[in-house]
C-alpha cells in the first residue's frame, strides 16, 4: 500500500479513531485536572483501575453503561486521594502522582489475582459493539471513517464538547481556569481553591478512568495486566501539545493515533522489510516531540500549575 | 508417595499464553497429588535470583521458571543449592557441571507447521498476517515454523509479519490485525491476544498458538498449536522424586512424539478443511513421529514477503 | 482547612509522624494481606525477616538500593533546578547501553582503567541524553516533562533495536540480549557469593560528592538559585541557561551510573527489562529525600527495605506479590505526608 | 468631606488580634468605620495592615475578636461572606489572573457556580456601566497580562464595585501608581464616597492619606497606637506617630558634578511585550550627580534598566562606561564595570525568597569575591553578610534567615547593602522606595545621597514626581521610549514635566532634528 492509499482510506482514518479515542477521555481528564493547576502524574494508574472497573462490573453482570460509571467511580475515588494528598496538604505533585500510579496499578493487579486466582485466560465480556450511526454513517469516506465507531467514542466526542463548553462558557469552567492560573484570584473572589481544584482532579481523574475502561470495553473485550501500555503518559504530552485546549488536544489525539495507525501499516510496505520494527513503533514518539518544538512558541502554560496554594502563605 | 514442593517464579504474569502453560501444568500436577505449587509472577529480572534463593532457602524441591534474562546469575544460585532441582525455560543447553539445572523451551514447531498447512490450505487470498509480541526465539520458531507450513500447502502464498512491542496489548495486537485484513490477510497467525477478535470481527479466519482458543472464536479459529507442558512437568516430578534429576533437556519433552505439542482438534471446523490438506498434515504428522521429518528450527526474526 | 508551620518541630513528633505512616502502611498491607487468605499477623514479622532477616537480606537490600540511590540523586539535582527530568529511566539505559558496548571486549584494559572509562562514558551518554530535553527547554521553551518522558519510550525502543541487532550476543541463541561482559569490566562483588557488588560503594561516594557540590560549591550554589528564583538568578548575572545546562549533564550522568552499576555490577549483560522503573522510583527517592543528596541515600534505603522485605512476605504468606508494591505506594504516600506534617500543624478554618 | 454619617457605624472591629507563632501581627486593634467616611490606616511596614484587612476580608481568621458588618457579625475566615456582605478588597499585591480576560476576572465568583451558562454580554455590560460611571476606564475584553499595572488596579476596583460592594478596603493602592492615576484613582474614589461607600484606605504617603482621609489611624507592632480626625493633624505629626520617633528627609548638599560615567548616544533596544524600547535616546550619567528619570511607567524605563543592568544589549547606538565602548553586555559585566543594580521588584528580580540572608547578599558577588576555583567561602560569605546586616540596619533574626521573612524595607536596605558595599562609580535606583513606609524612605535616599557625595553617579528612575524633584540633580522624562533633554535642578515646574511626560514636549524636537 501506498501512503497516498493509505491516508486517503476511511478504514485508515476509522482506526485512527478508535486508537484515539481511550486517549481522548484521559486527554480530557488530564487537562482538566491542568487547567485547575494540578498535574496529574496518576493518569497511568487511574487508566489501569479504569480499565479493570469497567471490566469486571460488567463480568460481575452490570449493563456495559453500568461499567462505564463504574469505572469512573473508581477514577474518582482514586482522584480523591491524589486531589487530598496534593491540595490541601500541597504535596509534590510528582510524588503524589507517581505513587498513586504505583498504589492504582498494584492495587487493581492484587485485586485481579485475588478475585480471580485461578483464571489463565481472564474471561470476556460482551463489549461494546461498533454503532453505525444511521444515515451519518452511509456518507461516503466520512460515515465508515467517523459514524460507524462504539458508543464509547461517540462518548469521547462529546466529552470533548462538554470539557470546552464547561471551562470557557460556564461560570464553573471559568472558576476552574481561574485556579490553573491564580488561586489567589480565586480565594480573593470568594471561591474555594481547594473545592474547585479537588473537585477538577477527581472528575479528570474520572475521565482517564473511563479511558482506560475504553481499552476493555470497547477496544477489547477482557483485562490484562499492563494493557495501559504507556498510554496514559502520551496524554500527559497530548495535554502539553494540545495546549491546554480541549480542541487542540483532540486533534492532538487523533494526529497520534493517525501515526500510530500509519506505523502500523507502514511496516507492510516496502520499507517494512527493511527498517527495523522498533523505528515504527518510536514514530509516534517522535513525531510528538517534534510537534512539541513547533507548537512551543504560541503555548500558554497554566501560570500556577504545580504550584500549591495555601491560604495561610503569601 | 508425598508430593513434592514445587515453586514457579515467572517474569510476566500467568496469563501470558507461554507462561499460562507451564502454570496450568503445575496445577494439574497439583491437582493431581503430585506436588504442591506456589508461584511468583511478574518478577522483574532484577529480582530473578533473589526469589530463587528465597524458594530454594524456603525448601522447595523444585523450581520452575524462565531465565532468558538473567541466564548467568540463575545459574550462580542453581549452583548454590545442589539439593534443589530447578527446571528452567532458557535458550541455552544444559550444563553437565551443574547438574541440579535443566533446561527446557517451547519446541512446538511441529504443531506449528501443521497448523501452518491448515492456514495454507484455507486462505484464500494466499495472505497471511502475523502478529507478534517481541521477535524472540519462542516466537520466531514458530512463526518460522508455521510459514512453512503454509507455503509447502501453496508456495504463492504471501505474510505480513508485525511485532508490537509488548506482551500485552490486545488493543494494539487488534488494530494491527486490522491493518493486515485491511491489507488483504484472511488468515491470521493469533500469536497474541487480540488478533482473534480482529479475525472474528472481520469474519476472517485464525490460527491459535500455544494454547486453544476456539472455544471463545468459534467461527473464526480454525486450528491451534498447542504445547502442552504436561510431559515436561510429569518428567521433571519423576526425576525429582526418584531422586534423578540432572541437567538435561526439557526441551525434547515439548516434541510432538512425547506429545509435548499437538494440533488441537478442529472442533468447529471439523470437515471444513480440504482432504488435501488434512492428508498432508496426516502425513507429516507421521513422519514427524516417527522421525523421518525434520521440522527446520529457525529462530530469526521473520520478515514480510 | 490551613497548614501551619510549626516552627521548632519537637523530636516526638518528627519521631511518631514517621512511625506512623509505617504502621499505617502495616495495618493496611495486613487487611489487604487478610483479604487474599493470608495471616495478617505475620506481615510485620515476615517484612523485617524478608528485608533483614539474614546476611543475605540484608545485602539484597543494599542491592536494590543502589540503583535507586543513583536515580533518586539524578532527580534531586535536577528538581533542585527545576529541572523536571522524568527521563531518568532512558538516562540509565544510555548508560547501560555504553556499559555493553565498551565492556564486552571492545576495549581490552585492565580493569581499573576499563571501568573508569565506562563509568565516564556511561556518564557522557545519560548528559547526553537530558542535554537535548534541557536544550529544548532553554532554546525553545519546550517542556521538559513532556520530552523526558518521551524520550523513556523511544530510547527503550532504541534499546530493543540495539539488542535485537547490533548488540545482540552471538552466543545468546537468539534472545534479545548483549553479549556478557569481560571480567575485567565487571565491578566486583563486595561479599563472595552474595550479590552486593561495589555499585552500592560508588553510589554513597556519588551521594556525597553531590553533597559537596551542593553544600560547597559555587554550582550547587547556581543550581539552587536557578531551581528557586531563574528571574533574580539571571539578575543577579548568574548564568542561567548555562547552569541549567551543566544541571542537566550531572543528573543525566548520575542516572546513567545507575545503568552502569546494574550492568557492570550485577547482570554483566545489557537486556531490555534491566530496570523495573528505577527511573520513576527516583522520582519517589528523592522526594522522599526532600531532595537532599545525603537523604536519598537513606529514602533508597527505605523504598528499598519495603519492597524486598513486602515482596518476601507477600511469598511468605502466599499472598499475591503485587501486594509489595502496594506496600511501596502506600508507604510512599503515608511518609510524604508524615514529613509535611512534622514541619505543619493543620488548622480548621 | 460632607456625607459621613457617623451615628451608623457600617463596620465594626472589635479587639482584633491575630498570632503568626511568636509573632503578635495585630493586638486588640477595635475600630468603626461610618458610612461614606474614608479611614486612613498607617504603620510601618510590618505594622499589621494588610493582616487586619485580611481578616476583615475573611482571608485570615483573628485568633479573637469580632467583626461586624452593617451590624452584623460577619462569620470569620469566609471572604465569600464578606463579599456578600458588601465588603470589596484590592489587595496589597494584584488577585488577577494574568491569562484571563478583564471580564473573566471581575465576574470570576459572582455568578454561581451551578449556572449553567455564564452570561458574558450582561456581565460586560454591567462592566461597561461601572467604568462610565467610576472613569475607570478599561476594556472588558482585554487580557489582564496586556494592562499596565494602573488599569489593573482599575480591575480591581471594578471587581468590588461589580459585587455592589459597600465598603472598600484599599491596601496601598498608589504606591504602584503614577501621579497622574493616583489623581485619577481618588477622582473614583470621591465618587464612591458620593454614592455612600466607605473606604479604609492604606498608604505610606501621608499627603494622600492628608488628601483624603477623614480619620487616620496609626498601627504600631499591631497595635492601634493613635486615632486622629484628618483636620487635626499633619503629616509632622503623623510620621512621627508611626514611627515612634522623629524621621526626617535627607538634606541635599550642593552637587559637584564630575566626568561622565555612562553614556549613551542615539540608542535603541528592542521593546519589551508590549513596552515600547529606548529610541535613540542620549544620556549622560556623571559622577558625584543624581540624575531623576520621570515618566508614567511602561514608557522605556523597563528598557533602560534592562539596558544598564546588563539584561539586554543596543539594538543600534553607542554605549560607552567611563569613555570606553561596552562589549559582550551582561549582567556580570556590568557588575564588573561597576554598576550597582536596584531592580524594580525586590522579591522577583531583587531577591530569592528561599535563600537566606547570607545566600542573598553574595548573590553578585559570589564567583568573584566567595568562592575559590569553584569552592565556595561560606565563612567569609557569612560575616560578610553580618557586617552587612549591622552598617545597614537590616532588621532580621540573623544571616541564616530565610529573606522572604523580611518586610519590604528591610529586604530594600539589604539590596542596598548588596550592591553599595562594593563602592559602585555608577547607581540605577529603579524605583528604590516602592511600598516602604516613610523611615524606610528616608534610609534608602539618604543611603543615595551619601553614594552621589562619594562620587558615584546615580540613576534614579521613579513615577513619583516628588522623589524625583527633591532627589535629582538633573532630570530627564521619558516618553514612548524617547527621552527629554536635561533639565537642571529648579528649572522645571511639576506641571511642565507633566507635558513632557504626556509626551508633548518632543514633537517639536523631532521636527527640528
Ligand atoms: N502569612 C504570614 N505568616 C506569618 N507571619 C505573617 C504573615 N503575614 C504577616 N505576618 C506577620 O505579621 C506582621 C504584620 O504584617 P502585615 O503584612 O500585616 O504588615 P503591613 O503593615 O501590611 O506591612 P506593609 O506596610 O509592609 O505592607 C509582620 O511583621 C509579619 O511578621
Ligand atoms: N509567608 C510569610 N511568612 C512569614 N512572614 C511573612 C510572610 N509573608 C509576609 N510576611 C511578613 O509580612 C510582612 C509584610 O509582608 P509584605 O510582603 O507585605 O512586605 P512589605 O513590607 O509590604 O513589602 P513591599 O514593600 O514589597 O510591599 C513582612 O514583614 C513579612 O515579614
Ligand atoms: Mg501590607
Ligand atoms: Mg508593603
Amino acid at each position: 500500500m501506498e501512503l497516498f492509499e493509505i491516508l486517503t482510506s476511511a478504514a485508515f482514518w476509522a482506526a485512527a479513531i478508535r486508537i484515539a479515542s481511550p486517549l481522548i477521555f484521559a486527554t480530557m481528564g488530564e487537562l482538566i485536572c491542568e487547567r485547575a493547576g494540578v498535574l496529574n502524574l496518576g493518569i497511568e494508574g487511574i487508566m489501569v483501575a479504569g480499565a479493570f472497573a469497567g471490566w469486571i462490573a460488567v463480568w460481575a453482570g452490570m449493563p456495559l453503561w453500568g461499567g462505564v460509571s463504574v469505572a469512573f467511580m473508581v477514577g474518582m475515588g482514586l482522584g480523591g486521594i491524589h486531589s487530598i494528598l496534593s491540595v490541601p496538604f500541597g504535596l509534590s505533585q510528582h510524588v503524589v502522582g507517581i505513587g498513586l500510579t504505583l498504589l492504582a496499578t498494584s492495587a487493581t493487579f492484587y485485586t485481579y489475582r485475588v478475585m480471580l486466582p485461578e483464571v489463565s485466560t481472564p474471561p470476556k465480556i460482551d463489549a461494546f459493539q461498533p454503532f453505525p450511526i444511521p444515515i451519518l454513517s452511509d456518507i461516503p469516506f466520512f460515515g465508515p471513517a467517523l459514524f460507524q465507531q462504539t458508543a464509547l467514542t461517540y462518548l469521547a466526542f462529546i466529552l470533548v464538547g462538554v470539557v470546552s463548553f464547561t471551562l470557557y462558557r460556564t461560570p464553573l469552567g471559568l472558576a476552574v481556569r481561574a485556579a490553573g492560573e491564580s488561586p489567589a484570584a480565586v480565594a480573593a473572589q470568594g471561591l474555594s481553591v481547594t473545592a474547585i481544584r479537588m473537585g477538577a482532579v477527581m472528575v479528570g481523574s474520572g475521565c482517564m478512568a473511563v479511558g482506560g475502561a475504553f481499552l476493555t470495553m470497547s477496544a477489547f473485550d477482557s483485562f490484562f495486566f499492563d494493557m495501559v501500555n504507556g498510554r496514559g503518559w502520551i496524554c500527559i504530552a497530548l495535554v502539553v501539545f494540545g495546549a491546554w485546549r480541549p480542541g487542540k488536544a483532540l486533534f492532538g489525539a487523533i494526529l497520534f493515533a493517525a501515526f500510530d495507525a500509519l506505523q502500523i501499516r507502514l511496516q507492510q510496505t516496502g520499507i517494512g522489510a527493511v527498517v527495523p520494527y522498533q523505528v515504527f513503533l518510536m514514530m509516534p514518539y517522535i513525531l510528538s516531540i517534534l510537534a512539541l518544538i513547533a507548537m512551543s512558541r504560541r503555548a500558554e502554560v497554566p501560570a500556577a500549575l504545580m504550584v500549591p496554594f495555601n491560604k495561610g502563605e503569601r | 508417595q508425598d508430593p513434592i514442593k514445587v515453586a514457579g517464579i515467572y517474569t510476566v504474569p500467568v496469563e501470558q499464553q507461554w507462561v499460562s502453560r507451564i502454570h496450568i501444568a503445575a496445577l494439574a500436577a497439583q491437582e493431581a497429588g503430585e506436588i504442591e505449587y506456589t508461584y511468583s509472577e511478574n518478577t522483574a529480572n532484577t529480582d530473578y535470583p533473589r526469589v530463587m534463593r528465597e524458594y530454594a532457602e524456603a525448601g522447595y524441591d523444585m523450581i520452575v521458571g524462565e531465565i532468558f534474562g538473567a541466564e548467568a546469575e540463575a545459574r550462580e544460585v542453581a549452583a548454590e543449592y545442589p539439593n534443589v532441582a530447578f527446571l528452567m525455560g532458557s535458550s541455552f543447553k544444559e550444563d553437565p557441571t551443574l547438574p541440579n539445572l535443566s533446561v527446557f523451551d517451547n519446541y512446538i514447531q511441529d504443531a506449528a507447521y501443521l497448523s501452518g498447512i491448515v492456514a495454507g490450505a484455507m486462505s484464500e487470498s494466499g495472505n497471511i498476517g502475523m502478529v507478534g509480541g517481541f521477535p524472540i526465539p519462542e516466537v520466531n520458531r514458530l512463526m518460522h515454523a508455521f510459514m512453512a507450513g503454509a507455503a509447502e500447502m501453496n508456495p504463492d502464498i504471501t505474510f505480513q509479519v508485525s511485532f508490537i512491542g509488548s506482551w500485552f496489548d490486545p488493543p494494539k495486537a487488534k488494530e494491527t490485525a486490522f491493518a493486515m485484513i485491511e491489507n488483504g490477510a484472511d488468515m491470521l497467525y493469533a500469536e497474541r491476544f487480540g488478533v482473534s477478535d480482529a479475525a472474528q470481527e472481520k469474519g476472517v479466519l485464525a490460527i491459535g498458538n500455544v494454547i486453544d482458543t476456539q472455544a471463545d472464536y468459534p467461527e473464526t479459529v480454525v486450528a491451534s498449536a498447542i504445547w502442552d507442558f504436561g510431559p515436561t512437568m510429569t518428567a521433571a516430578v519423576a526425576a525429582v522424586k526418584a531422586g534423578a534429576f540432572t541437567a538435561d533437556d526439557y526441551g525434547q519433552y515439548s516434541f510432538m512424539h512425547v506429545g509435548g505439542c499437538y494440533l488441537a482438534p478442529f472442533g468447529t471446523f471439523e470437515g471444513k478443511i480440504p482432504q488435501a490438506a488434512l492428508d498432508l498434515i496426516a502425513t507429516r504428522e507421521a513422519a514427524i513421529k516417527d522421525g523421518s521429518f525434520t521440522v527446520t528450527i529457525n529462530d530469526e526474526e521473520p520478515k514480510s514477503s | 482547612m490551613r497548614l501551619e508551620p510549626i516552627a521548632n518541630p519537637s523530636l516526638t513528633r518528627r519521631l511518631t509522624l514517621p512511625a506512623l505512616a509505617i504502621v499505617a502502611t502495616i495495618v493496611i498491607a495486613s487487611l489487604l494481606a487478610l483479604i487474599a487468605g493470608g495471616n495478617p499477623f505475620a506481615v510485620l514479622g515476615q517484612i523485617i525477616i524478608g528485608a533483614f532477616g539474614s546476611k543475605f537480606a540484608l545485602l539484597e537490600t543494599l542491592n536494590r538500593a543502589t540503583p535507586l540511590i543513583f536515580t533518586g540523586l539524578a532527580i534531586a539535582v535536577a528538581f533542585r533546578a527545576k529541572l523536571w527530568n522524568i527521563g531518568a529511566e532512558a538516562q540509565l539505559y544510555a548508560g547501560a547501553v555504553m556499559v555493553a558496548v565498551l565492556g564486552t571486549g571492545a576495549l581490552q584494559l585492565p580493569a581499573p582503567l576499563l571501568l573508569t572509562i565506562m563509568a565516564l562514558a556511561a556518564m557522557m551518554a545519560g548528559a547526553f541524553l537530558l542535554l537535548v530535553p534541557a536544550l529544548l527547554k532553554t532554546r525553545l521553551g519546550v517542556d521538559e516533562v513532556v520530552t523526558t518522558l518521551l524520550f523513556n519510550f523511544i530510547f527503550l525502543l532504541f534499546v530493543s533495536y540495539l539488542l535485537e541487532g547490533p548488540l545482540k550476543d552471538p552466543m545468546g541463541m537468539g534472545w534479545p540480549k548483549s553479549a556478557h561482559l569481560i571480567p575485567e569490566a565487571r565491578l566486583p562483588r563486595i561479599v563472595d557469593g552474595l550479590r552486593l557488588h561495589w555499585g552500592f560503594a560508588l553510589a554513597l561516594i556519588a551521594a556525597v560528592v553531590v553533597w559537596v557540590i551542593d553544600a560547597k560549591t559555587t554550582l550547587g550554589f547556581e543550581m539552587r538559585a536557578v531551581g528557586q528564583n531563574a528571574e533574580a538568578a539571571r539578575f543577579a548575572g548568574i548564568p542561567v541557561t548555562k547552569v541549567i545546562l551543566k544541571t542537566a549533564l550531572l543528573s543525566g550522568g548520575l542516572a546513567a551510573l545507575a545503568g552502569f552499576s546494574e550492568v557492570a555490577g550485577l547482570k554483566g549483560s545489557l537486556t531490555l527489562d534491566l530496570s523495573p522503573g528505577f527511573g520513576y522510583t527516583g522520582i519517589v527517592v528523592a522526594m522522599l529525600a526532600l531532595l537532599h543528596p545525603l537523604g536519598v541515600v537513606v529514602a533508597a534505603l527505605f523504598v528499598a527495605a519495603i519492597f524486598v522485605g513486602a515482596d518476601s512476605m507477600s511469598r511468605a504468606i502466599g499472598v499475591p506479590s503485587y501486594l509489595a508494591d502496594i506496600m511501596l505506594a502506600t508507604a510512599l504516600l503515608f511518609m510524604v505526608l508524615a514529613i509535611l506534617l512534622t514541619k505543619f500543624r493543620v488548622r480548621r478554618d | 468631606m460632607s456625607g459621613v454619617d457617623s451615628a451608623q457605624p457600617v463596620l465594626r472591629l472589635q479587639n482584633i488580634t491575630k498570632r503568626f507563632g511568636p509573632v503578635t501581627a495585630n493586638e486588640a486593634v477595635t475600630f468603626d468605620l461610618a458610612k461614606g467616611e474614608v479611614i486612613a490606616l498607617l504603620g510601618e511596614n510590618g505594622a499589621g495592615k494588610t493582616t487586619l484587612m485580611n481578616i476583615l476580608f475573611g482571608q485570615y481568621t483573628a485568633d479573637e475578636g469580632q467583626v461586624s458588618v452593617f451590624g452584623k457579625p460577619l462569620p470569620p475566615g469566609n471572604p465569600r461572606a464578606a463579599l456578600d456582605a458588601g465588603v470589596g478588597m484590592v489587595h496589597q499585591h494584584f488577585t488577577l489572573a494574568g491569562n484571563l480576560t478583564v471580564w473573566e476576572n471581575i465576574v470570576l465568583g459572582a455568578q454561581p457556580l451551578h449556572a449553567p451558562r455564564l452570561r458574558a454580554g450582561a456581565a460586560k455590560a454591567k462592566i461597561r456601566a461601572l467604568s462610565e460611571e467610576f472613569q475607570l476606564k478599561v476594556d472588558p475584553d482585554a487580557k489582564i497580562s496586556a494592562l499596565t499595572v494602573g488599569e489593573r488596579q482599575r480591575v480591581e476596583i471594578l471587581k468590588a464595585l461589580y459585587r455592589d460592594a459597600r465598603i472598600l478596603i484599599l491596601d496601598e493602592p498608589t504606591a504602584v501608581l503614577t501621579p497622574q492615576e493616583t489623581d485619577a484613582l481618588f477622582a473614583t474614589l470621591r465618587k464612591a464616597i458620593d454614592l455612600g461607600l466607605s473606604i479604609v484606605f492604606i498608604s505610606h504617603k501621608l499627603h494622600e492619606v492628608m488628601a483624603i482621609s477623614n480619620r487616620v489611624l496609626v498601627l504600631r507592632h499591631g497595635k492601634l497606637v493613635a486615632e486622629r480626625a484628618t483636620l487635626d493633624t499633619d503629616r509632622a505629626e503623623l510620621s512621627a506617630l508611626m514611627v515612634g520617633a522623629e524621621t526626617s528627609a535627607p538634606e541635599l548638599s550642593r552637587a559637584t558634578p564630575g566626568a561622565p560615567l555612562l553614556s549613551l548616544a542615539q540608542l535603541s533596544t528592542p521593546p519589551i511585550g508590549t513596552a515600547p524600547g529606548l529610541r535613540k535616546i542620549d544620556l549622560t550619567l556623571r559622577a558625584g550627580q543624581i540624575t531623576g528619570l520621570a515618566g508614567v511607567s511602561g514608557n522605556g524605563q523597563a528598557a533602560l534598566s534592562d539596558l544598564i543592568s546588563g539584561l539586554v544589549s543596543p539594538q543600534s547606538g553607542t554605549f560607552e562606561i567611563a569613555g570606553s565602548p561596552v562589549t559582550g553586555w551582561t549582567p556580570r559585566t556590568a557588575i564588573a564595570q561597576g554598576i550597582a543594580r536596584i531592580p524594580e521588584d525586590r522579591h522577583k528580580t531583587g531577591t530569592i525568597a528561599d535563600f537566606d540572608l547570607t545566600e542573598n547578599t553574595i548573590l553578585e558577588t559570589y564567583a568573584t569575591q566567595f568562592s575559590k576555583r569553584g569552592w565556595m567561602n561560606w565563612r567569609g560569605a557569612k560575616a560578610h553578610a553580618e557586617a552587612l546586616i549591622k552598617t545597614y540596619d537590616v532588621r532580621c533574626s540573623g544571616p541564616d534567615a530565610r529573606i522572604r521573612l523580611l518586610s519590604g524595607g528591610n529586604m530594600q536596605k539589604l539590596i542596598l547593602g548588596r550592591v553599595l558595599e562594593n563602592a559602585p562609580r555608577i547607581i540605577l535606583a529603579n524605583q528604590p522606595v516602592r511600598g516602604l513606609d516613610i523611615g524606610a524612605v528616608n534610609y534608602v535616599h539618604g543611603r543615595l545621597a551619601a553614594a552621589r557625595d562619594a562620587g558615584a553617579a546615580v540613576l534614579l528612575i521613579s513615577e513619583d514626581l516628588d522623589e524625583i524633584m527633591r532627589l535629582s540633580d538633573v532630570i530627564h522624562v521619558i516618553s514612548d521610549g524617547r527621552l527629554s533633554p536635561e533639565f537642571a535642578r529648579g528649572t522645571m515646574q511639576p506641571e511642565q514635566l507633566g507635558v513632557w511626560m504626556a509626551g508633548d514636549g518632543f514633537e517639536g524636537e523631532n521636527h527640528a532634528a
